[in-house]
């Protein structure tokens, strides 16, 4: 596909390959949605104020230099002075401080973005000179500095917002203006995003200038089997998020990079407030009533760990010795469910208690691939094995959604990527946006406070290491599996580099055929 | 001659299996149509199982059976529900007077302006996926087409000369009514209801394959042959199978139902 | 010489021999007829002679020679040279036997372009022909399209593409037998007139009053095989065969019934009208005179059988009145009878349900079925046969028996013999009849068969376009045609 | 006819209207974003935006006066007017579409103008049957699977070779080839069952005279009526075909809009629907007189044709 123009390759178009089929559901704002797609295709276009590099440190980017205040409150970053958004307006302390109003503003409706920034912890954002913008919180917030440095937190055009904030959701040549290395030109809904370089860009992390490629063409293609068909047809230059079952049929001229994912593994959320899973010996018969183990190992072709924790290997803070403190074991699976009053049997050997069946409903957003499928599956049947019935409901985002808002399911699933642990704030706080399983537990939420303003990288271990360790007890999640992001790119592509959670970056992405 | 003969009497045998398959697939299928064993994934097909097993190790021949009472219930359920309002609504309108029976047929006319696959797509729109939903979206997709037929035949009969000759004779209207006309419509209705019951198991079919209808892990085929696409270069049988089913129950519905409407129409054979 | 000349025909068709030993001659500027039964083998025969028989069919033959070629051993490419060259087909039905998609002047001139005839003078010569064939505004109709013509003009503009190749030979086959009977007579006069001009004519038809009307030579056929032959007027007045006397028989006037004499007027229609999308029937004002037998006579289309519905109250007038002087028990045999019966139900059923309807008790049901099929010569065995399983004359009967369930003092019977052959439709005449006088009853008789109105009914009504043009006792009408339609059809019956 | 025209859109529209309504639980909720934690009060806000909360028969008058416009109103989830929606998509499926049609003609009319007798034929109402008994997606993935993944000699998927089209189009054309040529071939079959057949080769012509001078024509009628039901349904289909071969176009954005309860994208499909089959009609009216010159004199009707034959 790349067709080379000039000697030097400035012509030349990539294209990408990404499954993306949310994407037009009102998720091409990072600010505004949850989904890991949204951000990994706004990099284009969105810079961030500081950049993670590869070791976890971070570099300067939009800011020059930055500083923390002693009582871990305010942040004060040095703006960049040479900076302009794409539609010419410049980038100043005052489209800071207008961005990350607006995130934090409820009629945004934004969830992650906002709680990356603190939540009910932002204090405000106020421009103390023209290039120089100060972020305070109401308390410590450690976490601050590697949301900065996400695309979530990164910035529209103070115009944009101004004008047409309502249509960002949806996303289009208008309205999708950063300051990025590319420029949003071209958008079909469930077809393809096409970037185009943008000339003037001289403010890229590490230095980047304007990106080598002239255009970087997004194909959005929701089929596995497609992503890796037009890869090795050489319809596409890159495709990520390939299936460990397609890598090996790729060939030998495609580049595999797989990268873990850093923070939540796939897990089951049980929801505590609703049905069977109240009882703490259910969610622990239910964790160890599945064979994980075979099941990730087969169905992901050994590709992808089991996880045995809430938060991955890679993320710090990991808590190496849960590894094998919960193996399968479908005997103290029945034990505990015999414990728990599920004695009697019904007809078809699901287990019973005062008339009521043991049974749980799974909600699943899709679209779900078929590996999650086949291990869903596998869940279903070891269950029902020791007499649980799971009851699983395929729902597209609307009606999933609409049960999701009053939490009228047992169970749901998702991984949840971040490099920073502060990402169970969201999931097992009382008032966490994404907490699925309904925890509320006084201890917890002292627990992520502390994590929250710790700046000692050994207390927040600790303290991170007391949280997996509670749930590991608790159960309210049942981690799976560790996925990477699992990238090909066709011979001739050069320069790629992956960030932290494995998205490609192509700020020095070439091409040549 | 022969040939449609030999042709009519697989179909028939066909369809009895696929009966028996939805009616009692125990006595059919080798094992637990949802049992999974992920350390025989992807087997091809052999004598452990017939079919082969998918990603989650399931055995793909007790899936197909299984998956018949679904498949073809929605498919059967849909086409009789389609006949009985078709029926009633249809004879209803075809005994109305002018004035009705013109506004019942335009509203039928422009439920027929659209792709029944379309009109069945926007009704699981509004009432949800789901294995009862989609019966009712291929039902309401199917209806128009009976209605018409079920007016037309009732009109047709209505005016015909042996009912006319009823009457002149003395018969009452209501013996009339559901002695010639109604077995009449009945009769040409089945008929095309026949090649129906293809039509909806297909459209059916088409749902699920959209993710509209039932869901995992239940057997239905066309979710199977879904689920199998995306590795089809390394396990053709967790489609292939599935597809055959849908393929060969429809092919055999449609020969019985050409040959009864070559009865119906008296010419034999 | 004989431009067609046959010798030893045979044609078998899955096995059974349909066609035997038939030998043929015609010779330039002669007609000969072929006739018999439906079934006998006609139509096969004269198909045999341009190589088209139907898919299935095996024929031998000893000598066939057409025009002077030894059509003997032809294939099919052999044959397709001969077809609209050296003989021509022109077949019953002319709507259908035009393509309806193409004008008229395409079609004649198919035959020229086909065996490359007249090449660049085509549309000169087509005008011509259809000329020839007395079609009158030949530019014009040869672009019309044959659903824009009378049934009497495509019937000669088929015999005009017929004639298009100048062929030896002509075969009609039925050319006639769809048309009125004024429009029959003037088709008759044109192949007579295409013989005369030293064409070969084969003429098929089992109506001996057409065949009377040009044949030179009749040939008669029975089951496959030629069993008699001869000049016309030999053939039609002394026929050596009991067959050919009977088929003679049947097509010639039947004697006239007596006449019934005048009882109570019974009905009274004044003034009657009815349109459908144009007018059906116009103010029609007669009586109907208990025990009469009334004839409704017209071509088709004339609204014959409105009127007879009407008097059934099957249909009502838009104006005027149909006045019964006291009740009476009406019923209608209908002009199809094999759509006049439930086609899932046995015959035997239909007759129960009438019986049913006129109050007679279940238990008597059985009896008077098998009496009333008794009554009009059918086996009771037939009353378990489906309509289709019956025969044409079959059914008819079938139709009267059920209608005299009802026990009708008044029956209408609407072309109760047009589609019967004239065999069985003297025996059903005869079945009338009888039952007339047996039960007393007072018919109203449609046909548009002169032939057979004279010889049954009283009284006649002659339609025309919807009005009733002359009326009046059977014998003063056909003796004194006062109106000049009434006089166009005698003289095109005759 | 324009009447008819008019009354078929005017039921589209109202149609499209009624799914507004009868869809279950609160529009407003639907199409505001995932675990959105909104007040009612801006729920009442968005619902005032969208006319909501007006009396049914309002909303109805003013929803069939923005048709009257050409306005569709705004999609829930892409925040675009629905005719740029649908505008932006239609090109893909229009190309898809009218590609599957032609190919479908031309196999139709090779195999009931070639395949007329004998084993061929056989073979032909055999593969017809099969190809009809067949879900289209199946179609697709068989081929899919036999000729990108197995022979490579077509790309799997994309969008930006001209050889990307073939399979989809393709897949999308069998059932209609299937279709048409057993009309077709019906058609034929009955026209040269009349007498005239027997008249034409009376005069001598060769049996492909008979099928292309007269024959044909007759059953192009029937074929034409029912083509042009056909092109409706080829929407239908796309959906299934875009799918499979995640191909772009309108019946992807037909399917998401349903998935996402995206109603005033569903609505303009439905509109857009009821359109082509106005248009298709209104072309097939003027072209059956031409073919068959008796229809001159009657009205023009707006019909779907003979029940079985729609599959
Ligand atoms: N295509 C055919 N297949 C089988 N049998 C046929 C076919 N055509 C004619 N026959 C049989 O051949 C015999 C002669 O038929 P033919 O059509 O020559 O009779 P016909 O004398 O022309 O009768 P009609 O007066 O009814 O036209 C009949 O018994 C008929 O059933
Ligand atoms: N039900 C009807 N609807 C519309 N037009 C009708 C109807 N019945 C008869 N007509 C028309 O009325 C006229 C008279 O028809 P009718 O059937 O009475 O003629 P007929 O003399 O019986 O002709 P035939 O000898 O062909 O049976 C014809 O022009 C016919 O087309
Ligand atoms: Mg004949
Ligand atoms: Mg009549």
């Amino acid at each position: 596909a790349g067709s080379a123009g000039d000697a030097d390759g400035s012509d030349a178009e990539l294209v990408w390959a990404i499954e993306g089929a949310n994407l037009s559901a009102g998720h091409m704002d990072p600010q505004t949605s949850q989904l890991d797609v949204s951000g990994m295709v706004q990099r284009q276009v969105l810079d961030s104020l500081v950049f993670q590099e590869a070791d976890g440190s971070f570099s300067p980017w939009l800011a020059k230099s930055w500083e923390v205040s002693e009582d871990g409150r305010t942040y004060t970053f040095e703006l960049r002075d040479d900076v302009t958004f794409s539609d010419g307006n410049a980038f100043d302390a005052a489209a800071v401080k207008a961005n990350f109003d607006r995130i934090v503003d409820p009629a945004t409706k934004s969830a992650q973005a906002a709680s990356m920034l603190g939540g009910e912890l932002y204090a405000g954002t106020e421009a103390t000179g023209e290039h120089t913008v100060e972020v305070s919180f109401t308390q410590p917030y450690a976490p601050f500095l590697q949301a900065a440095s996400t695309a979530q937190l990164g910035f529209w055009s103070p115009k944009v917002l101004e004008k047409s904030a309502d249509q960002l959701d949806a996303g289009g040549p208008d309205v999708t203006v950063g300051t990025g290395p590319f420029v949003l030109s071209e958008y079909t809904a469930d077809q393809e995003i096409v970037y185009t370089r943008n000339d003037d860009y001289a403010w890229g992390p590490d230095g980047a200038k304007a990106p080598k490629i002239k255009t970087l063409r997004v194909e959005l293609l929701p089929e596995a089997s497609v992503r890796a068909g037009v890869l090795s047809s050489g319809e596409a230059d890159v495709a990520t998020q390939l299936p460990p079952n397609v890598v090996a049929d790729l060939g030998d001229d495609v580049t595999v990079t797989a990268k873990e994912y850093p923070g939540l593994p796939y897990s089951l959320f049980l929801n505590e407030k609703h049905g069977v899973f109240a009882d703490q010996k259910v969610r622990q018969a239910f964790s160890v009533a599945i064979d994980i183990d075979a099941a990730v190992d087969e169905i992901f072709f050994g590709e992808f760990p089991r996880a045995w924790s809430i938060l991955g290997p890679t993320t710090p803070g990991y808590d190496k010795s849960l590894e094998g403190s919960w193996p399968f074991d479908a005997d103290k699976a029945n034990a505990l469910l015999d414990e728990a009053g599920w004695t009697e049997r019904g007809a078809d050997g699901i287990r019973m208690k005062d008339g009521q069946r043991l049974s749980a409903r799974w909600i699943a957003w899709t679209p779900i691939s078929d590996d999650r499928t086949a291990l869903a599956n596998a869940i279903q049947s070891d269950l029902k094995d020791v007499g649980f019935e799971i009851v699983r409901e395929k729902l597209e985002p609307a009606a999933y959604n609409e049960q999701y808002g009053p939490k009228t399911y047992d169970i749901t699933d998702w991984d949840f990527s971040g490099v920073d642990a502060d990402l169970l704030r969201s999931h097992l706080g009382t008032d966490g946006f994404q907490n699925a399983s309904q925890v509320s537990d006084p201890a917890v939420d002292d627990l992520l406070e502390r994590g929250l303003s710790a700046s000692d990288t050994d207390e927040r271990a600790q303290i991170y290491t007391e949280l997996q360790q509670w749930n590991a007890e608790h159960v309210a999640i049942v981690p799976l599996y560790v996925s990477s992001l699992i990238t090909g790119s066709a011979k001739g592509v050069d320069g790629l580099e992956y960030d932290l959670y494995g998205r490609p970056l192509f700020y020095d992405a070439s091409v040549s055929r | 001659m022969i040939a449609r003969r030999v042709g009519l009497g697989c179909a028939v045998a066909f369809l009895a299996v696929v009966a028996l398959a939805a009616l009692f697939p125990d006595l059919l299928a080798t094992h637990d149509p949802l049992r999974t064993d992920v350390r025989s994934a992807l087997e091809a097909p052999g004598t452990a199982h017939r079919f082969g097993t998918d990603q989650s190790g399931r055995d793909v021949f007790s899936r197909v059976v299984h998956g018949a009472g679904r498949s073809v219930g929605i498919g059967l359920l849909a086409t009789a529900l389609a006949v009985v309002a078709g029926l009633v609504l249809g004879s209803l309108s075809g005994v109305s007077h002018r004035v009705v029976d013109a506004a019942a047929m335009r509203v039928t006319d422009i439920l027929l302006a659209f792709p029944e696959f379309l009109i069945a797509l926007i009704v699981v729109a509004v009432l949800g996926p789901g294995t009862v939903n989609v019966a009712i979206a291929v039902t309401i997709a199917a209806v128009p087409v009976y209605i018409r037929l079920a007016r037309t035949q009732t009109r047709t009969l209505h005016i015909a000369e042996h009912v006319e000759a009823a009457r002149i004779l003395g018969v009452g209207p209501v013996r009339t009514f559901t002695r010639h006309v109604m077995p009449g419509v009945l009769g040409s209705l089945s008929v095309l209801a026949t090649i129906g019951i293809g039509s909806s198991i297909l459209a059916a079919a088409g749902l699920s394959f959209l993710g509209l209808g039932p869901s995992e892990p239940a057997p239905e085929w066309g979710l199977m042959l879904s689920g199998g696409r995306n590795v089809l270069g390394r396990a053709w049988w967790i489609s292939v199978f599935p597809g055959l089913a849908i393929t060969l129950t429809v092919i055999s519905a449609t020969v019985i139902g050409r040959a009864l409407r070559a009865r119906a129409e008296g010419r034999r054979g | 010489m004989s431009v067609v000349h046959v010798r030893g025909l045979r044609i078998e068709i899955d096995g059974h021999v349909v066609v035997d030993e038939v030998d043929l001659d015609v010779a330039a500027g002669e007609c000969v007829a072929i006739v018999g039964e439906s079934g006998a083998g006609k139509s096969l025969t004269v198909r045999a002679l341009l190589g088209m028989l139907p898919d299935g069919a095996r024929m031998t033959v000893d000598e066939l020679g057409i025009d002077g070629a030894d059509a003997t051993g032809l294939r099919e490419a052999g044959w397709r040279s001969l077809r609209g060259r050296r003989i021509a087909l022109g077949s019953q039905d002319a709507l259908a036997a035009l393509d309806p998609l193409r004008r008229i002047g395409h079609e004649v001139a198919e035959t020229m372009e086909i065996h490359r005839l007249h090449r660049g003078r085509r549309d000169e010569r087509v005008v011509q022909l259809l000329a020839s064939v007395a079609l009158p505004e030949p530019e014009r109709r040869a672009r019309s399209r044959p659903h824009e013509l009378s049934g009497g003009m495509r019937q000669r503009a088929l015999i005009a593409s017929a004639l298009a190749a100048e062929p030896a030979v002509l075969v009609a086959d039925e050319a006639t037998t769809a048309l009125d009977a004024t429009v029959q007579a003037r088709i008759l006069a044109l192949l007579r007139s295409i013989a005369d001009e030293g064409r070969a004519v084969l003429f098929v038809s089992h109506d001996f009053a057409a065949v009377r009307k040009v044949a030179d030579r009749v040939l008669v056929m029975r089951d496959g095989r030629i069993i008699e032959q001869g000049s016309a007027a030999e053939i039609l007045t002394s026929p050596r065969e009991a067959y050919t006397q009977a088929l003679v028989a049947a097509s010639a006037p039947r004697p006239r019934t007596p006449d019934r004499g005048q009882g109570d007027v019974l009905l009274q229609v004044r003034d009657v009208s009815k349109r459908f999308d144009g007018p059906a029937v116009v103010g029609a004002s007669f009586t109907l005179a208990a025990g009469r037998t009334v004839g409704i006579v017209g071509e088709s289309g004339s609204g014959k059988t409105t009127l007879a519905r009407m008097l059934v109250g099957v249909e009502r007038p838009d104006h005027g009145e149909i006045k019964w002087t006291t009740p009476q028990r009406v019923q209608l045999v209908h002009q199809n009878p094999l759509g006049a019966f439930d086609p899932r139900w046995t015959i035997g059923r239909s007759i129960t349900e009438a019986l049913q309807a006129a109050g007679v008790p279940r238990g008597e049901r059985r009896r008077a079925t098998a009496s009333l099929l008794a009554e009009v010569g059918l086996e009771e065995a037939l009353s378990a046969r489906r309509p289709r399983q019956l025969s044409g004359g079959q059914r008819q009967r079938a139709a009267i028996a059920r209608a005299l369930a009802a026990d009708p003092q008044v029956l209408v019977l609407d072309e109760p013999v047009s589609a019967l052959d004239s065999t069985v439709r003297a025996r059903v005449l005869d079945l009338l009849a009888r039952l007339q006088s047996e039960r007393q009853l007072t018919v109203v008789f449609v046909s548009h068969d002169l032939a057979v109105i004279e010889s049954i009914c009283d009284d006649v009504l002659v339609m025309r376009d919807g009005a009733i043009v002359e009326q009046g006792a059977v014998g003063d009408v056909f003796a004194e045609p006062r109106h000049p339609f009434t006089r166009e059809l005698l003289a095109a019956a005759l | 006819m324009a009447a008819s025209a008019a009354l078929v859109l005017w039921g589209a529209a109202t149609l499209a209207f009624l799914a507004f309504r009868i869809i279950p639980g609160d529009a407003v909720s639907v199409m505001l974003g995932p675990q959105a934690k909104v007040s009612e009060a801006v729920k009442a806000g968005v619902r005032a935006e969208l006319g909501l909360d007006r009396p049914p028969l309002e909303q109805y008058v003013s929803y069939i006066g923005g048709v009257l416009r050409g306005d569709l109103g705004t999609s829930y989830q892409l925040r675009m007017p629905v005719t740029e929606v649908i505008g932006r998509q239609l090109g893909p499926t229009l190309q898809l579409t009218a590609l599957a049609l032609l190919i479908a003609v031309l196999i139709a009319l090779a195999v009931a103008l070639l395949a007329r007798r004998g084993v061929a034929r056989a073979v032909m109402i055999a593969g017809e049957l099969i190809v009809l008994s067949s879900p289209v997606f199946w179609i697709g993935i068989v081929l899919l699977a036999v000729f990108a993944f197995g022979l490579g000699w077509f790309p799997v998927a994309g969008t930006r070779s001209a050889a990307t089209i073939v399979l989809p189009a393709l897949t999308l054309a069998l059932p209609v080839a299937a279709l048409i040529s057993q009309v077709l071939r019906d058609g034929i079959d009955q026209a040269e069952r009349q007498p005239f057949a027997e008249t034409v080769r009376s005069r001598g012509a060769r049996s492909s005279r008979l099928v292309l001078r007269h024959s044909l024509r007759h059953g192009a009628a029937g074929a034409l009526t029912l083509a042009a039901y056909l092109i409706g349904s080829l929407l239908g289909g796309a959906v299934l075909v875009e799918t499979v071969f995640a191909r772009p176009g309108l019946g992807r954005v037909t399917l998401t809009a349903i998935v996402d309860r995206d109603l005033p994208v569903v609505a303009g499909v439905i509109m857009l629907s009821a359109l082509v089959f106005v248009i298709v009609n209104v072309v097939v009216e003027l072209l059956h007189p031409i073919l068959d010159p008796r229809l001159q004199a009657r009205p023009a009707v707006f019909e779907a044709p003979a029940i079985e034959e729609r599959r």
